[in-house]
């Protein structure tokens, strides 16, 4: 949209080098796990709905959405004329085979719980789906433009290649390597620039930056922090960097020890040198963090609540408070995300000036998730940003959720979280919203000390960069109107 | 250097030549100290005198060259009316191999085992470019020839491990030879061989060096073989010249203490009479060992058998207080005996029995008194005694082991067993190789000493040593078998040595008993064929020897071209000039004994050995 | 020579054997759970058992020991946990491409490093030889890293030459750019093996100049340059060829820093992967070819080191 | 002294009576005494010795304290208050090497130590034990040598987490495996020596064998090797840092100071934050072998300077 001064040109080649890739690379939607298999989903497939840059969503392959009053009953309308990559028109049965495999209990589909209350999905007809909902929910359109969504040939179990409706098709693929797309001409419409458009994996940051200012990729994800300067100096070189509501946190477990300890993480969180965070360790590519999930990326932000500050005073008087004096305290951190593990030797180091004696106990980022995260008493933990305040803080915040990482329980926040999604007044909404941001800040325990922005760099001649703030590279949305502009 | 050579007269001449080693601090220590002599076109010159007196460092003087850590440090060495201390090493290269070749005593240690012998032999003409490679080939085969080496044609094809030590050393001599050389330098090039390889080895030398008209040095500690080859004998101690002179005059009329000595210190030749006279006031009712029918062999063959059988039917009886000498070619068994004996080398068949009590074959199933009582000297000093321990603990060690004595006692037993191999006690605290080769064959001695042993099996204890500390060696095992009533087992391919020390013989040939007795009877006729070569191979300590026995020597076997182990029949009879075809190498010799336990393995008659 | 090949052979698939029990289990202790990395952080219980038992990891452990081997064995290394992908298809070409880095750098470095020791042994003590050891010293000193920043930094940045990471595939590139594609991973690696062949052929070589065949080659006048290259070297060929085989099989197995620096998809890069995903099978798989590797550079060297050595070519 | 010609007959004064029988010098004994090298060698690594033990004491600053706490800049070039800069995350690179000098040299040190005595053991073992026993373990040790080091200690590393026992043990294990071979092969020469086969045919025991009569003649060789061991296990502990596996922050070892600091070369700030650890890791390692070297000089290629 804001890019939109030009017209695109047809042809070209670019090479984006993404991270984190890996021989889980995949070409099945549902089990896309990083940025490099968002990024690869979106040059192969469409789907349904697609999010704007100020996260609402707008028709795709579904011409037309429409729901009953309640929100309990969606009813898509497919676009039609519509090939994938094989010739095969997309219809009705394509679109009914992919929701299902987000479907029951056994489904392996990372977003599954996105649409767990959808009951079923009907053929309506050739060119019409139903998706009869259990409960009301007002942004399944906005979940169904999220990665895992994207839409499959009827049938489709072999992943070794990708037969999708989107502006490439598949010309290599290899895990953990690189994706070659060709342009697919009969692509539904406008975007597809490229004659080719390569995703190469580079996973060592050093090494990215450094095929990126040597010319040999033209667009990187994840710029280092430190690098920007470097990236800003140099010739044609651009930063695309996206404010957003990723965060990183530490998470005492109130039902544990020592963590339960009010006085305790009232005082961390007193601890956290936010600046040095945000302008040492991101140079400035994020925004203060104030211990609730939510910033100003997410259209329900609270801009009333007031930031805390790094308080040495304050700590010491809570830690003094909670009785811990210098027994050591046990602080688990990983390299989950930039920052990650700085947050916790900040804290420590400004602990050790109050007398609190924090143990750093870093351990390795593979196996994290599963080995140690929702376990320790204290650790370090990474999220990405969601579509809505709501998908976000029933995800990670109400009681009863899978991730509540301090098993922080608070019945009013549940019922607040529940019935303003029903809440139409904006004033309401926006009040109750607030009071949610507040109840975070105040009890949830959670320090949140910064929000990064993503930070991707690119040659200047590379164009057609899109604003979705849910993931590197426009999240993840560019391959559809990326283009080369050798004027430039 | 000057071609013309030919014209001079003096090849080599060493003018007050002073030769040091330089130490770690800087300090200089003398090794050669002041030497004079001179060699002339056609003559050999010997240098002779005990190990470590310089002989070896002497004569790579005349190549320019010292060994690692000597340097000149005085005098000239002049080769051709040049002196060659002080020129470096690109400034000799035209001369060595060229004008002066030298010839060192291991022949297998210094042919480079990944180059063929023809390539070697005739490198250093080639290289020099006195010659093409077809000349050099030539001069080789003709070299080859006169050396009397089998398939002169292909010999040179092969590589050096493919040809038997006693070839490799004459192979040696042709690589020396073939550059034409005005003067050879020969380092000990016979001590390692058989007496009866040596005597082939010795004629091929002296015939090329009058052939080819070239001076030599020739370094040994032989007096027998100095009197064989040289027309000037040097006699060096401790890096001086004690006396030189015509060999006639040297051999014959020493005057310096010394040299007579040395001349005294000579075992006389191997005859009947000699003998030690056995005592028999140790003598009990069973043999100290005894050897029945044993056969052993190396690797794993199957059934419990061999891979290579080496040893087969031997029977010896040792009393208490007597020794056996064992005799034979280098690979007849003699080690393989005196292993199996030890116990490191289990038989696979037979018994042996220690003081008539049943010894197991396998060290692992032995007592430690077993051990103790059984006792073997090593061959080699040099890998017997452990680099890195000091003497006092080499010898401090089985004291300490057996006899349980420790602290001060330990101690002064060590420099009992020192007193007694006449070494002083300070050497206690040297490290092996700060030993020379004769002070660590005593070392190795002294340490089966310290077991206080009763069987000794002494594997080749004097072949390294000269003359003198040779004969003092076996004085001490006479002196302490007299005191102590232990026996040996006398390991030696050196017949005069054995004659005069060993109560009995027994006569090793391919692994099986050639002839075995009393000493006088194995000395005196009727001789096996085989024996009979030994005893005339031994030369003697006078001029001319060598030509008449070249001449009159009963058997001309020839030289061991490697001794075969043979299935069946008599393993001798490739070389035996008394071989009947058709019964010899076909059925196995019967064993002759004429009652007065002189046994004799042979399909002749007693009285057609005699 | 068969009968040695034989016997190579023989303790080669011993060694196979005994490695391919060693990462079986050796894998089974790593914690962490391979259905739930699959997935992810988001994923549930459900969706982690039914991912469980779709990959198999709900068999008893000694079953998927056989069943993996007799696999294994029929050529088929399984399929990754991590994606579905049969593991022959991730590992032949990254295999490929690790084999040509190998042999590229093992073209120019081997010779270049063993005519450097050899010349060091020619000259031991001195200055050159002082120089060379602080030098190769230093080389091994370096973590590859450093190294692989420095030559970034020199060619890439401040002469503008070659590439800073090795992107793409190499068919249809010229010559030159063929070299720039491979001129700094290749440099890196040959600094990282070249100090260890710089010492050990040194070493060897001195080894051999004790001899007392070397002392007699010397006496007969026999020109230094002809000394060390037909005296000695003919005789340290063995331990030299050794120290080769063991580094290209290092180059094979060992090279992770230089591959995720200069992102070459080779086979080090797959190891992180594997570990990190927990894709047991892959890292079995990948076990298992580096073993192979290593038996068949082992078995070359024993070759070779018996094609050097008379005394073994032509037993008496 | 004269000059005797051929036909005359020289003796050499003598005293009648005296008897030949002093015994002449030992050659000298040749202890080890360090060259210029290697005494600059000894000099560099006890400079290094005395900062890992007294570094933390030494250090102007604590390891994580910030010399400029209100610059929020990295990679501060060398200036008064911060003689070599500071590092990537602000902190003083002085004090970091110093603190750094004893955890790197410690548990390299320890690792090869560790790595050595299990090595020499086994290995000397196999050696000494026969062909069977000797056939399983070094069956066994060539199927860890075959598998990449890497790939062990990642394996090993994301099993256990990473603490420094463990780096130590790990690095350790893998490399006794090489020393392990090493060792055997010293071993197996040394055996077959008769003091050796003397030692066994006394009756001494196999421990015996091992300590009292291989071991003294196996060191000379093993210590040659372990200078540059020593190296491959600090770039092992590093690559594991470049991993992110090594020792973990906020501690400094020199491996990992290189890594995190490798930014500042590439973001082109400053040389000082790698370049200073890199050097450290170069100057102690390089003394180290220059001290090997030297002493191992005494032993081969005499030959060459005759050549
Ligand atoms: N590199 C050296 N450094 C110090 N001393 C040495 C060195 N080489 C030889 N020697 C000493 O020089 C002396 C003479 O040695 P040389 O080899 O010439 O004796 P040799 O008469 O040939 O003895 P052998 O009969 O044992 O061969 C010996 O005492 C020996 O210990
Ligand atoms: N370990 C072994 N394995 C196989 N064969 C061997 C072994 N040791 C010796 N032999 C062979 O056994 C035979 C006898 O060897 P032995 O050492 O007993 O000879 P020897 O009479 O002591 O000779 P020398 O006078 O040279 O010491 C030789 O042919 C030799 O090659
Ligand atoms: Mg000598
Ligand atoms: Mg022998």
């Amino acid at each position: 949209a804001r890019a939109a001064a030009e017209t695109p040109k047809v042809g070209g080649r670019l090479i984006m080098a993404g991270d984190q890739h890996g021989p889980n690379d995949t070409l099945d939607p549902i089990l896309a796990t990083s940025a490099v298999d968002y990024f690869r989903m979106r040059m192969f497939y469409g789907s349904l709905t697609r999010l704007t840059d100020t996260l609402g969503y707008e028709p795709e392959l579904a011409e037309e959405i429409m729901s009953n009053d309640d929100a309990t009953e969606w009813t898509f309308k497919i676009r039609k004329g519509v090939e994938f990559h094989d010739g095969k028109t997309l219809t009705a049965d394509d679109v009914i085979y992919t929701m299902n495999r987000h479907m029951g209990a056994d489904s392996v589909s990372k977003s599954a719980s996105l649409v767990s209350m959808v009951k079923e999905w009907v053929k309506v007809n050739d060119y019409e789906v139903k998706a009869v909902l259990d409960s009301p929910n007002a942004d399944l359109p906005i979940a169904l433009g999220t990665f895992h969504f994207k839409i499959l040939k009827d049938g489709t179990t072999d992943f070794s290649t990708a037969i999708g409706t989107g502006p490439y098709k598949v010309k290599e693929f290899k895990p953990g390597v690189r994706t070659i797309g060709a342009r697919y001409e009969n692509f539904w419409t406008e975007g597809g620039y490229l004659d080719e458009l390569e995703h190469y994996g580079i996973g060592d940051s050093v090494s990215r930056l450094n095929a990126f200012l040597a010319g040999d990729v033209d667009a990187m994800v994840n710029l280092p922090p430190k690098a920007i300067k470097q990236v800003e100096a140099a010739e044609g070189k651009e930063i695309w960097a996206l404010v957003s509501g990723a965060y990183v946190n530490i998470a005492p477990r109130l039902d544990m020890n020592p963590s339960g300890n009010m006085h305790m993480w009232k005082a961390m969180q007193q601890l956290q040198d936010r600046q040095r965070l945000v302008k040492g360790v991101l140079k400035g590519q994020g925004t203060l963090g104030n211990d609730q999930p939510i910033n100003k990326a997410y259209f329900d932000y609270c801009e009333d609540i007031p930031q805390r500050e790094l308080d040495p005073d304050k700590a010491k008087w809570h830690w003094d408070k909670s009785g811990v004096g210098s027994t050591a305290v046990p602080v688990v951190c990983s390299e989950v995300a930039p920052g990650a593990v700085e947050q916790c030797l900040f804290m420590q180091r400004e602990g050790k000036k109050i007398g609190a004696n924090f143990d750093v106990k870093k351990v390795t980022t593979d196996g994290y998730w599963g080995a140690v995260w929702l376990k320790e008493p204290i650790a370090v933990s990474s999220w990405n940003m969601r579509p809505t305040a709501n998908i976000h803080m029933t995800l990670a915040f109400k009681s009863d959720a899978a991730w509540n990482e301090t098993r922080w329980s608070n019945e009013k926040f549940d019922q607040t979280l529940l019935a303003v999604r029903g809440v139409t007044d904006p004033a309401k909404r926006k009040q109750m919203y607030c009071d949610l941001q507040t109840m975070i800040h105040e009890e949830n325990g959670m320090s949140i000390p910064m929000h990064r922005n993503y930070v991707d760099a690119a040659a200047n001649y590379v164009k057609g960069r899109t604003f979705v703030p849910l993931n590197n590279f426009g999240g993840a949305e560019s391959p559809v109107t990326l283009w080369r502009d050798d004027s430039a | 250097m000057p071609k013309d050579s030919r014209t001079q007269d003096v090849i080599f001449e060493a003018r007050d030549l002073h030769i040091s080693a330089r130490r770690e601090d800087g300090a200089e220590v003398p090794i050669v100290k002041g030497v004079n002599f001179t060699v002339r076109r056609g003559e050999v010159v010997a240098l002779i005198g005990e190990s470590g007196s310089g002989k070896t460092t002497i004569s790579l003087a005349a190549l320019g060259y010292t060994k690692p850590g000597l340097e000149f440090t005085g005098g000239q060495a002049l080769l051709l009316g040049e002196d060659v201390t002080g020129k470096t090493t690109d400034q000799l290269r035209p001369v060595r191999g060229e004008s002066v070749a030298y010839l060192a005593q291991s022949a297998a240690a210094t042919f480079n085992p990944s180059i063929k012998i023809n390539e070697q032999v005739t490198e250093a003409p080639v290289l020099h470019g006195t010659k093409t490679q077809g000349e050099a080939n030539e001069k080789a085969l003709a070299l080859y020839r006169a050396l009397e080496l089998p398939n002169p044609e292909s010999i040179g094809a092969r590589y050096p491990h493919q040809v038997s030590g006693g070839q490799l050393q004459r192979l040696m001599a042709a690589m020396a030879l073939c550059g034409d050389p005005d003067l050879l330098v020969l380092d000990e090039p016979t001590t390692a061989l058989d007496v009866t390889t040596q005597i082939e080895v010795l004629k091929a030398f002296k015939r090329v060096i009058k052939e080819e008209g070239a001076a030599a040095i020739y370094v040994t500690h032989d007096l027998a073989v100095v009197a064989q080859i040289a027309d000037h004998i040097v006699v060096l101690y401790n890096g001086e010249v004690k006396e030189a002179g015509p060999t006639d005059v040297i051999i014959n009329r020493p005057r310096h203490p010394y040299t007579k000595r040395l001349m005294a210190a000579i075992q006389p030749l191997p005859e009947p009479g000699q003998g030690n006279i056995a005592l028999d006031e140790h003598l009990r009712d069973d043999p100290a060992i005894e050897v029945r029918d044993v056969d052993a062999g190396y690797g794993m063959g199957v059934g419990g058998q061999p891979a290579v059988k080496i040893l087969r039917d031997i029977n010896i009886k040792i009393e208490r207080g007597q020794t056996m000498g064992i005799i034979g070619e280098s690979g007849c068994g003699k080690s393989t005996l005196a292993r199996v004996i030890a116990g490191l080398l289990p038989a696979c068949e037979g018994e042996l029995l220690l003081d008539g009590q049943p010894l197991p074959p396998a060290l692992a199933d032995r007592t430690r008194d077993q051990l103790r009582r059984v006792q073997f000297v090593y061959q080699m000093a040099d890998t017997a005694l452990n680099p890195r321990q000091y003497i006092r603990y080499i010898l401090g060690r089985p004291v300490e082991f057996y006899t349980g004595l420790r602290g001060k006692k330990r101690r002064k037993r060590v420099e009992e067993l020192l007193e007694l191999v006449e070494l002083p006690a300070s050497f206690a605290d040297r490290f092996p190789h700060e030993l020379s080769g004769g002070q660590k064959q005593r070392v190795n001695l002294a340490r089966a000493l310290a077991a206080e042993p009763e069987v000794v099996l002494c594997d080749e204890v004097t072949s390294a040593l000269d003359t003198i500390v040779g004969a003092n060696v076996i004085d001490l095992l006479t002196r302490l078998q007299k005191e102590t009533g232990v026996s040996f087992v006398f390991i030696s391919h050196d017949l005069s040595t054995v004659a005069s020390f060993a109560d009995e013989i027994v006569v090793l040939y391919a692994g099986r008993v050639a002839e075995q007795g009393p000493t006088d009877m194995v000395l005196a006729a009727p001789h096996h064929p085989y024996t009979r070569l030994l005893i005339s191979s031994v030369p003697e300590p006078r001029m001319g020897w060598l030509e008449e026995a070249a001449q009159t020597r009963a058997a001309r076997s020839g030289i061991a071209g490697g001794v075969e182990m043979t299935e069946v029949g008599c393993p001798f009879f490739e070389r035996c000039p008394l071989a009947i075809p058709g019964t010899c190498d076909k059925v196995d010799p019967p064993r002759l004994d004429d009652g007065h336990g002189h046994v004799i393995e042979c399909h002749r008659e007693l009285s057609e050995l005699e | 020579m068969l009968s040695l090949i034989l016997r190579r052979l023989g303790i080669g698939l011993i060694t196979v054997l005994a490695v391919s029990i060693i990462i079986f289990f050796g894998t089974k202790i790593l914690p962490g759970d391979a259905a739930q990395i699959r997935l992810g952080q988001e994923a549930t219980e459900a969706n982690v058992a039914a991912m469980r038992e779709r990959l198999g990891l709900d068999q008893p452990v000694p079953m998927q020991y056989l069943n993996w081997l007799g696999d294994f064995m029929t050529g088929d290394l399984g399929t990754s946990l991590a994606s579905d992908v049969p593991i022959v298809n991730l590992i032949s070409d990254r295999y490929k491409n690790t084999v040509i880095v190998s042999a590229l750098t093992a073209l120019i470095a081997v010779p270049v490093s063993l005519l450097l020791g050899i010349m060091a042994a020619m000259f031991p003590g001195s200055i050159y030889d002082r120089i060379l050891t602080f030098v190769s010293v230093s080389l091994v000193a370096a973590p590859e890293f450093f190294t692989a920043t420095l030559l970034v930094l020199i060619f890439v940045f401040a002469l503008g030459w070659g590439n800073a990471v090795v992107v793409g595939s190499i068919e249809g590139k010229g010559f030159f750019e063929l070299i720039a594609h491979f001129a700094l991973p290749v440099t890196t690696l040959g600094f990282v093996i070249a100090s260890q062949l710089i010492r050990m052929s040194r070493a060897a070589v001195l080894n051999v100049m004790n001899s007392p065949y070397i002392e007699m080659a010397i006496l007969k006048g026999v020109p230094k340059k002809r000394i060390i290259f037909r005296h000695a070297l003919l005789n340290a060929i063995g331990p030299i060829v050794n120290v080769i085989a063991l580094n290209l099989a290092y180059l094979v197995t060992g090279v992770i820093v230089v591959e995720i620096y200069f992102g070459y998809p080779g086979l080090a890069t797959l190891i992180v992967q594997a570990v990190q995903t927990r894709d047991f099978v892959l890292i079995q798989g990948l076990g298992m070819i580096f073993c192979l590797t290593y038996v068949i550079l082992m078995l070359i060297a024993d070759i070779a080191a018996f094609a050097s050595n008379p005394r073994l070519r032509h037993p008496k | 002294m004269s000059n005797p010609s051929n036909t005359e007959h020289f003796v050499a004064p003598f005293e009648e009576g005296v008897a030949f029988e002093e015994l002449q010098d030992a050659p000298p004994r040749t202890g080890y005494r360090p060259s210029l090298t290697g005494w600059i060698g000894i000099a560099v690594v006890t400079f290094w010795a005395v900062i890992a033990l007294a570094g933390p004491w030494l250090a102007p600053y604590g390891e994580n304290a910030l010399p400029f706490p209100d610059a929020y800049e990295e990679f501060q070039v060398p200036q008064a208050g911060a003689p070599l800069g500071t590092d990537v995350a602000d902190r003083d690179i002085l004090s970091r090497i110093m603190y750094g000098a004893g955890r790197t040299i410690g548990i390299s040190l320890a690792a090869t130590l560790l790595a050595y005595t299990l090595g020499v053991v086994l290995g000397i073992g196999a050696a000494v034990s026969g062909p069977k026993v000797d056939m399983v373990m070094s069956r066994i040790n060539d199927a860890f040598l075959s598998l990449p080091t890497i790939m062990l200690g990642l394996v090993v590393v994301a099993a256990i987490g990473s603490s420094i026992p463990v780096l130590i043990a790990t690095a350790g294990l893998i490399y006794a495996t090489v020393v392990f071979r090493l060792a055997r092969a010293i071993g197996m020469e040394i055996m077959v020596m008769d003091f050796v086969e003397a030692a066994k045919a006394r009756g001494e025991g196999r421990w015996w064998i091992i300590t009292r009569e291989i071991w003294p003649n196996a060191r000379m060789p093993l210590i040659t090797d372990f200078g540059l061991r020593l190296i491959y296990v600090i770039l092992f502990t590093s690559s594991l840092s470049f991993l992110g596996l090594g020792v973990q922050p906020p501690q400094a070892d020199w491996g990992s100071m290189v890594r995190e600091n490798l930014g500042a070369l590439q973001y082109g700030q400053s040389i000082v934050p790698v370049l200073a650890p890199a050097l450290s890791i170069a100057t102690l390692t390089v003394a180290i072998n220059l001290i090997v070297d030297d002493v191992s000089a005494h032993g081969g290629g005499r030959l060459s300077g005759r050549m």
